[in-house]
This record gives C-alpha cells, structure tokens and sequence, in this order.
C-alpha cells in the first residue's frame, strides 16, 4: 500500500474530509435510529460505517459533473458526491421530497443532479453501467470522468469482468473502485474468492491496479486524485482497491454473530477512519475543541434532517403510475 | 400434524430429503448461515459445508454449475435469494437447463430444483419485489411451482426434489412466517390443484399468497352467504385446467387474482383457456385482476397501489354476480 | 416508394436517424462487418468505428453499458445478434434498463432500441430460435416492437430510435430478405396497429412474421369469399386493444395466431381481454394459435411440427365460422 | 511455450494422434461438403480445420468416462472423445440414429456415452457447467476429470469469471482449455480484448495456466496429460491454453472476407497441425506411404460416414414431443 507523507497534508483539505467522513456517520447513524428505534425505515439499509474514508477520499477528487455509479452501500458516497442529506433522508423513510420522490429508497438512491446517477440493488450491476456512462461521455467528447464503486463480493460476479475489460478496450475515463470490506453479507468474501482479489484481476484486464489502506482517507484523496488527474489527462481506466471493514451487519438488521466476537470492534479501536484523521489533524495542530466542533456540527445536521424527514408526508398515491414510460399507460389494464 | 411456518415447513423437507437421498444438495450464497430468510438454518451443520455449500456471489455460476453437477448425477437444490437476481442467470436456467434434455435428445436429465423468492416484501422496491411466475410457465422444459401454504411447501418441496425435471420454486417472501399444520404423510402430485373452499356461486383462481387472500374472500362471501370456490393452482406448470374448468362448468363464474403484472400474466392463461373451452358456461363478466403494468415503489403507500388487496378480489367476486360490494 | 427488403429497411432507418441525430450511435458483435444478417453493412465505413462500434463477446457488458451511455445522453442502438443471447443481459434489460427512470423517481431516461431477432430459421434448434415477446410485455417500462414487414420496419425502426423509453425491437429471422414497396415519409405511432386486409367475417390478429402468413390466409379465404381482417399488432406494448375490439365486436370472431409458445404467450392476453370486453359479442369459438410446449428441434421434419402454419390458421378461422378447410 | 523432446516420443501415440486428426479433418470435411455440395446440413457448422490438434492433443488425455464440455466448434472435440462419427454425422444432417436424436444438430452435439456432455450454442455458457459438472463427481467422490473447451472469444463473457472462480474455490478437477483460435466469429479477438488473455486472467484468478502452441499436438497432448495427472492427483483446477488459427470462415457459409488475404494460407503452409506431425512421424521414420495410408482410411472412412448418414431417414415426427420433461405435455395447448 502507498505511504502518505503527512507533512505535506493540506489542513484545509484534511478537515474537509473529517467534517464529510463525520456527516456520513452522523447520517447514517440517524438512518439506523429511523429504522431501529423509529421504525421509520421499512426496507434494508446497509451502512458504510466504518467505510468513510472510502467515499469522502474518492469523491473528493471529482466535480459536481463527474459520474458516480453505487452500490447497495452508497448513503457515503452519495452524500460526499454532494447530494442534499434531506433529500437522502426523506428518500430513506420513503417521503415526498425524497431525491427519487420516495420510490427508490436507500438501495436506489440517485441524485443525477449531482452526478450520482444510482445506487444498485444488483452487486456487480453498476460496473458495466459506469464503464457505459464513460463510452457515453467520451463519445459526446466530454472531458468528465467516472468513478465506479463496487464492494469486494462484486469482484465475483460477471460483469466485474466484462464491465473493465469494456472500459480497457474503448479506453474510457474510469476510476474503478473496490471498497473491500471483507465480507460479502454474512460470507468472509476470501473464502469465496480465488486468487489474489480485485487488484489483480483488474491487473489481468490490462488496468493499472493501486491497493490503499482505505481507513486512511488522506492515502484515499491522495490516490484518488492521482487517478482523476491521469483519466482527466486522457489516461487508460484504473482500478483502486480500498482494503477497510464493514464495522457493522451487512444490514441495520444483521447482528453479525458470524464474525468472530471482537474483530468488529477490534476495527474501531483501530482503523476507525474518522478517529485516525481526527488524531491525524490534531498532529497538524488543530484543537480537540475544533475537532468536536466539526463532530457536534455533522450530528446537529443529521439529527435536524431526520427529524424534518420523518415530518414530511409521504409521496402522492399517484406517483405510483409515474415516470414508468412515455409509452403506453401503466395504469391498470385487467380489474 | 405439526404445528410449522412456511420457512419451517420448506427446511424440513429439504432436511429430510437430504437425509433420504445422498445425492440432495444445497447451493447458494450464505446457506451456512441460513440465507436471507433462514430457510437453511442448521442444514450446513447438520449436513457440512459440502451438502449446504456457501458460494460467492455469481448466480450465473450457482445456476450453471448446479446444472452441470446434476448432469453427472447429483441433485441440486439452488438458492436465488431473491427472485430479482436469477435474472442473472437467465441463460443458464432458459437457454441451458430447460432445453438440455430435449436438445441432447434425451441423453441428460437436469433434476433440480430452483428457489427463487417472490413478490413483494415489506418495502423492498423494484429491484426486490418482482414475480416472473409467467415467464417460466412459458418455457418448456420447466416446471412452476407456487406453494402458498406451509403444508404446500412442506409436501411440494419434497415433490420437487423428487421431481426430475428442473422445477422452478417460488416461495413468497411475505409469507415465511404463516403457520399451519402439517401433514407429513401427505403427498401432492405436481399440476394437481388444491380447492381450498368449495361452493357453487363464483370460482377464485390464484396461487401463492394471493391464494390466501382468495381463502380470506370466501370466508368473507360466505357471511353473505356467498359460497366461492377457491382454487389454489399451487403449481401452473402443469396447471390443473380440469379442476379450473369443471369449477367453472358448476359457478358460471371466474375471478383470477394474482400478485404479478397483470398483462402478459398467468392470469391470462386462465382467462383465455376458460374462454376458449368454457366460454359457453359463463353467466357473468370474467374478471382477472393483477398489478398494473407499472413498478414497484419503495414508499409504503406507492408500494400498496401495486397490491392486490382482499378487498380488490371479494369486489371482482361480487360483480361477477352483479352485485356491489356491501 | 423505394423497393426495399426488410433488412435494408431497418438500416436505412438507422442510417438516415443516425446523419439526423448524432448522439445516436450502434453497439455490437461483429458490427464492422455488418452483424450476422447484414443489418449494419456500410455502417461502420459510413460513420467510424465510434458510432458503429464492435464489442467484445460481453452480452451483459453490451447491454449495461449501452444503458450507461444513454443516461449520459447518448441514443444507443443495440445488436444481441439473436435474440436467445439477450437472455445473458436479462438483469440488465429486465431490472436495469427498464426500472431506472421509475426508480431513481423520473431523473433518468433510457432512450434505447435493443434489437434482438427472433424466430424459426433454418434449422438453427433450441437455443436460435426463441420468440419471446411474451416476456418483455410483461415488465414494466419496457416498449415491444414486432414489424412484419419492410415498410414496419423502416418506419417503426425510425419511431423506436426517436423514442425516450426503452424499446426492444424483435426483427424476426426469416424475413431479412422480404421484399416490399417503403415510404419514407410514412410515420408510424408505435402502439398502433396496421389493419393489413379489412372483412367483416373474422378477425386474425397476429404479429411479426406469422402476421404474413395471416394476411395470405385471409387472400385465401377471400376467394371462399369469406372476408377476413387481418390485424398486425405491430408493437405488443402498447397494444391496440382498441382496434381489435372494434373489429371483433364487428366480426364476432377471432383468431389469434403467433409463432412462439400458447402457453403463457402474449396470445393469451388478447384472447383474455376480449373475452373480458367483448365477450358479448362473440359468435363462434376463439381460437388462439401457438406453439407446443415443447422445444425447438434442429431437423427440418421436426422443427416443422412447432410451426404454425397458414393451413393451421386457415382451420382456425373457418372453425369460427362453423366449416370445415375445403 | 513449453519446448517438446521429440526423441522421447513414443511413436504409437504419435501416430494415433495423426490418425485422429485425420479423422477429424475427413469429418469435417465431409460435413462442410454435405453443407455446401449437398445442401443435407440447413443449420451452421463451425468447422475446426487447422485446429485439430487441440482435439487431438486434449482428449487422449481422458478416459472414457472423464467428462467434456464443448463449443460450437465441437466436431473435433466430440469425435477426439469417443463419439461415434457415423451418429455425429446424422446429427449434424438431423438424422435418425443422430447422437442426439437429430434435435441438437452441429451445435448441440452431445454423447454422454463417452462423456461429451454437449456442445453449446452460447458462448461461454459451457465454463460454469464444466466446472458444475466437476463440482458433481467431487461431491460423490469419483476419480473422473473435466475438461472444459472454450474458444479466445469467450474469455469476455463473465461466465468465464464467474466459473473459473468457482472451480478454483472448491478446488474442482478441471482443465479449462482455451481454444485460441485467435477470432471470435469476424472480430479478431485482440481487438476486443484487454490484457494478456486467458492465461493472465486465469492467473488472477488463481489457476496455474500454461501456455502452448495448440498446432503441435505431441505439445499439446504432453501438456494435457501432465495437467490430468495433476488433477487425477487431486489437484487443483488449471487452465491450458492453446494457440491455434482458424482456417476456415467463422461457419461454413463464411468466406472470411474479413482477413488479411494470405492469412489463412500462411497458417496452413506454416501451422497446419496435421502436416506438422507427419513431419515429426517421418522423421521418426515413419514412411510416406505409411503416413498417406493414415490419411486414406480417414477419408474412406469418413467419405462412407457421410454417404450412409445421407441415407437415413429423418426422425419421427414424434419425436419432437419426447424428451420434453416428465411433468405435463408438452402437446399442443391452444390449437
Ligand atoms: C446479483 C446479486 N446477488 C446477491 C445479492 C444479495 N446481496 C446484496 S449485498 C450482498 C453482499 C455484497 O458484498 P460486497 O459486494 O462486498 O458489498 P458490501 O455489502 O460488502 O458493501 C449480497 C450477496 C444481490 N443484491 N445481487
Ligand atoms: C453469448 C453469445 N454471444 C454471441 C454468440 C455468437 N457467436 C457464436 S460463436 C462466436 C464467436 C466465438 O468466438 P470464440 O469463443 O473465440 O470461439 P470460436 O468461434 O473462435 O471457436 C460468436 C460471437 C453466441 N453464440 N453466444
Ligand atoms: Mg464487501
Ligand atoms: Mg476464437
């Protein structure tokens, strides 16, 4: 893995990433409560906590109008692309105003607005569409780029193979992204995965590979603009493999009695992301006082989000028969 | 008679079998600890890691590999999950299991049997929420089974493994939990219906939980002293025609009812075999009722406009007899 | 008019859409050499490999990644070569493709036309020869095109290409090199059906090639003197339900006629709805003409026995009117 | 590529193998003639004519009872395992007494009396059945091995992933063997593919591959038979991959326009497999008239192969209704 020399850290960047890494946990902590305590949240959420590092790092590195393709897992990835927490929040609990009107839910969450054009509820389904918004954008002669994340189960499935074989032949402005978080639901995804991972299938497919501790958001940024700068440079697709932990169940639901009983918490003594760079800026001489600012900040926020969320109506019944197609009537054709 | 749900019921059956036969095994992602809905739990260490075997995440491998290892012999049980993600492993189940018999002119036999949870569940949305029982019903070499109680799926769990063709198996999600006696003496024949109510006024026509719903409308008619028969189809490939058409023969009336979209759905398989072969028999409107050709939302409420509700069925009962609900 | 063949019609269309809109572009196996039919000769010299684009053997990669393309703003063409290869992109037609604009709460659009050749060819057996319309009417946000003929093909291919929604677009096989009169300023709505021949005895519905063998049964039945409407679907979804009711309730007979399987077939769903609407109009038995449940044999003796034929349809209407084939 | 002594060769097998791609290629040659001189074969034949020795080489590796999983380029692989050729050549002309009853037809060649499981018309489709069909005699604990044939063109489709993970995570007795004929159908597969191919890929994914030059069949069969008795061991699964060229078009309707004029002409001056091992035998002293008489019976045989094919019936109409399923009829439902 790459070594980040953190005298040369940017404050200004390195707090960024913290108060994005403390909103993504403050959000997703809020989600899990709406769903737990508040029964707010019918379907499955699946926090990245633990996992921030990961998409504050990579999404750091792009602009509103470059392409994000997700996962099941995307609530981080989605917020650092700079989609509107509220927005999110009322898309978790099903709400008007949520950003797909309350159909998708957090397995479908998008906010093409800002370039986050869907979560997935298909592993592996995203890696051939993300190769695909890249031939799009390079026929249209665009010069934004696509970043693809996909979880370390995904690496399995076929179209991890045909999706970057794609991207490699058409030359395509790509930053796969593998957020290995060891499990694949209840599976320790090595067990069921030969060879040597994600970095070296991508190595077989042509693609320059980078393998970076992905609880060290600063090594995260880093690599991550090293490869938007190469793509935006008219560069070959890559992969970057993000080795973290999935702190939690694979759903607010999974207890995770399969792991072995200190492993999760063995991670958050000491690979929480946020504690890292917390200890990282106080190396750069920002105060603890500050550093609980930017904690109190992101909670204050999400704390407020939830709560407007779970006071929005839900959508109109009518937004049921929407947006399915301009052609021909959804509505009922037998009773 | 056992007290079981619906998940037990299937479990127990599988567990049984595996007993019986050594060639029985389990194949999917997560068996070891159950899979999604439990329906596994305790087989891996009842039966080792071989038996109930844990995979990566490539259905279309789970598909194709299963296919291959019952080609040589073996008897695979396949996990999907989700009836939504079979859809990777579309050409494997239509264009290799379903035709190999037939293409390789009777030299394999493909003896498995695929779950594929159905329907919908608790706020799942469009990717997870999905029921496809017609496509499969037009595939030949298929067999489609929907077991809507936890004897069903008790004793149709055993058919199937039984069964040497490949037997597409829908379990509904929304049932695991539904208790009922079981009868493990019990056998069904595949393509045999059940009549879960009998009567002569109108017949209901469904299968897995929307059969259910069927059963609940009766008792409700019934208060009105309105006798429905209800026909739970439990497998439409083979489908139990003679029952369907002999009830209508008796009610003069039909109502079919099912959870999937309603055009291009089974329903109008029904629909139009009853017309074509009972047309003269009628003596009130046909009446098929199934979602509509739009998409499931995450949202409660739009979720519940997709739904076939009990109230939809005993309305479409009624007006079969040219009667308003009350 | 321009004397065209079928396969010239569809890539005349493509051509001229392609000079008109440049975000339109073709993506597929072998492309560069005019696919296996010919449908993109000169395409790839015409307009660079960029816009007629050659793939690796990634049906799925094909499929999902096309769709990609179109979320950013591109119009994607896509070839599956025959339309049993599709079934290895079903995710991502079926849970994709379909459900993105719905799901993601309107943001996106899939302007796509995914091009898959059906049908019976020339000793081609199982897994070439799948017609499986029946599927695709099935899923919501999905648009299902059938042309029958080179003016269908040129005019729906340019409707299809202009559309917003997805659109499979099922060209059938045997057909590529049909000759026929095109008129390029012929615009077609898809969801409209072409009424082929006018009668007032019976009406044949039917769709793709087996629409041919409907209007050669109604010239047949013409010199009976026996008048037939012959209805060319055109586009499954929509449907015209509209036009076939109106002419049953002129006719009071109907026959539907379709290559691919009965069972569970879009057959059923016409025949369904017009026994729900207008049944009371009815005056002879419906008929509905498919294929076996069986499956599709390589020798040419038994790939005949799924076909239907125009003798068949012929019967059929003439049992509607209570004769017998002369 | 791996270099062969050619004085360890043991000249019995050196001619057998010669004797088997004489057979091959007299099939084939036949079965192109019954296509095009005759018109008896309607559907697509996908001859393997300058590839014979892959056949050849691979399958003396096997006992009758070891398994195989083919392509549509299966004529070769079929009859190299046991098949007859007489019920190979009905098939193909949708005879009665065809090894499939007439219904598979070239492309769906099968004899599961030998252990050819089936040819396939998808590509790629046959990667993860192969390695399901390894996973079945695992499981019952037979000594039998698999071995999985597919093309250069198939390594991009995920099956190819998604199988070869499989058989390497159970540790399945499998030799993948990819035929590289260079082209997939008018595509030269180069052009389509990322990285170093399917012995790279094959690599990543855990596999020991070796590569070889699929035109010396004594190469082949040294290679195949090391891999065998690796498995027969208890081995894990290998990929060998064979480089070859396709002499014909991709069917033989096609006149290969595509190519570089004097490609295939070069190839079959410089590679053909058969030439090549009458080279070795002669030099082993072996002599000409020996070797013509090899070639001889090959096409006596296969000449009278085609004629008696031709002459039988077509099946029973029947029999399109048979070997549907045992569960319902599959007879006519609506007409
Ligand atoms: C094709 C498919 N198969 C199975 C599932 C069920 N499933 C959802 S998430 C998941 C685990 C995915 O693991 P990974 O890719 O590592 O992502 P993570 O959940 O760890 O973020 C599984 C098996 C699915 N959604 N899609
Ligand atoms: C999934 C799928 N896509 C496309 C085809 C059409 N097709 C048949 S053979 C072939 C080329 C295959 O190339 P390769 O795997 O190298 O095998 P070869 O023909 O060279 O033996 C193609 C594209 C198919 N049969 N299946
Ligand atoms: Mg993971
Ligand atoms: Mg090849």
């Amino acid at each position: 893995m790459k070594q980040v020399n953190t005298a040369t850290h940017n404050t200004a960047r390195a707090r960024e990433l913290l108060a994005m890494m403390e909103r993504i946990r403050a959000f997703e902590e809020q989600a899990i409560l709406a769903a737990e305590r508040d029964k707010l949240v019918l379907g499955a959420i699946h926090p990245s906590i633990g996992q921030e590092a990961c998409a504050a790092g990579v999404m750091q590195a792009l602009n509103t109008d470059d392409i994000l393709l997700s996962t099941h897992r995307g609530h981080g990835h989605t917020l650092a692309k700079g989609a509107d927490a509220l927005a999110m929040m009322r898309e978790l609990l099903g709400r008007e105003g949520g950003c797909c009107g309350g159909k998708g839910g957090s397995m479908h969450i998008a906010d093409f607005g800002v370039g986050m054009l869907g979560a997935n509820g298909v592993v592996g389904a995203n890696i051939t569409i993300g190769a695909g918004a890249a031939h799009g954008i390079k026929l249209m002669g665009d010069n934004r780029i696509v970043v693809d994340v996909f979880g370390d189960g995904a690496i399995n499935r076929g179209p991890f193979l045909e999706g970057i074989n794609w991207a490699s032949v058409f030359e395509l402005p790509v930053m796969f992204v593998c957020e290995d978080n060891q499990y694949s639901a209840t599976t320790k995804t090595k067990s069921v995965t030969a060879g040597q991972g994600a970095a070296a299938r991508a190595k077989s497919l042509g693609l320059k590979a980078t393998v970076i501790d992905g609880n060290n958001v600063e090594a995260v940024a880093n690599a991550a603009d090293e490869i938007a700068a190469r793509l935006r440079a008219g560069g070959p697709p890559e992969m970057l493999h993000l080795i973290t932990y999935r702190r939690t169940g694979h759903t607010s639901f999974d207890p995770a009695t399969y792991r072995p009983e200190d492993e999760s918490a063995r991670e958050e003594k000491l690979n929480d992301p946020i504690a890292r760079q917390r200890t990282l800026l106080a190396g750069m001489g920002v105060s603890e006082d500050a550093l609980d600012t930017i904690h109190q900040t992101a909670q204050t926020e999400m704390i407020a989000v939830l709560a407007k969320a779970a006071a929005t109506p839900f959508p109109d019944d009518n937004t049921a028969f929407l947006d399915v197609q301009d052609t021909g009537s959804p509505a009922v054709e037998a009773f | 008679m056992v007290k079981m749900t619906y998940v037990e019921a299937s479990r127990e059956a599988v567990r049984e079998m595996m007993h019986a036969d050594k060639t029985v095994w389990c194949v999917g992602e997560d068996l070891g600890r159950g899979s999604v809905f439990g329906q596994y739990l305790g087989l891996q260490e009842e039966f080792g890691p071989d038996r109930v075997a844990d995979t990566p995440i490539s259905e279309a491998a789970i598909m194709g590999a299963a296919f291959g290892a019952a080609m040589v012999g073996t008897r695979p049980i396949v996990e999907m999950r989700f009836s939504d993600f079979a859809l990777c492993a579309t050409d494997e189940l239509v264009n290799q299991i379903a035709k190999a018999r037939f293409m390789f002119g009777g030299q394999s036999r493909a003896p498995m049997v695929i779950r594929k949870p159905i329907g919908l569940w608790r706020s799942s949305a469009a990717q997870h929420s999905q029921s496809l029982e017609s496509w499969y019903v037009h595939i030949p070499g298929l067999v489609v089974v929907c077991p809507a109680t936890p004897q069903d799926n008790y004793s149709m769990m055993k058919a199937a493994i039984k069964c040497d063709d490949p037997v597409v198996y829908l379990e509904h999600k929304n049932i695991w939990q539904m208790e009922g006696e079981v009868d493990k003496s019990l056998e069904v024949t595949l393509g045999k219906a059940a009549v879960r109510r009998s009567g002569d006024d109108v017949t209901l026509v469904s299968w897995s939980d929307t059969a259910n719903k069927c059963v609940a409308v009766a008792d409700r008619l019934a208060t009105q002293n309105i006798h429905a028969e209800v026909i739970d189809l439990r497998s439409l490939w083979p489908w139990d025609k003679g029952t369907v058409l002999a009830s209508v023969r008796k009610t003069g009336r039909l109502v079919v009812a099912h959870e999937s979209v309603a055009v291009g759905g089974f329903g109008a398989e029904v629909v139009a075999t009853v017309a074509e072969q009972a047309g003269d028999a009628l003596r009130g409107p046909l009446r098929r009722l199934g979602a509509p050709r739009s998409l499931v939302a995450y949202a409660p409420n739009l979720e519940d406009q997709v739904r076939i509700t009990e109230d939809m069925i005993e309305k479409a009962a009624l007006e079969t007899l040219g009667k308003s609900a009350p």
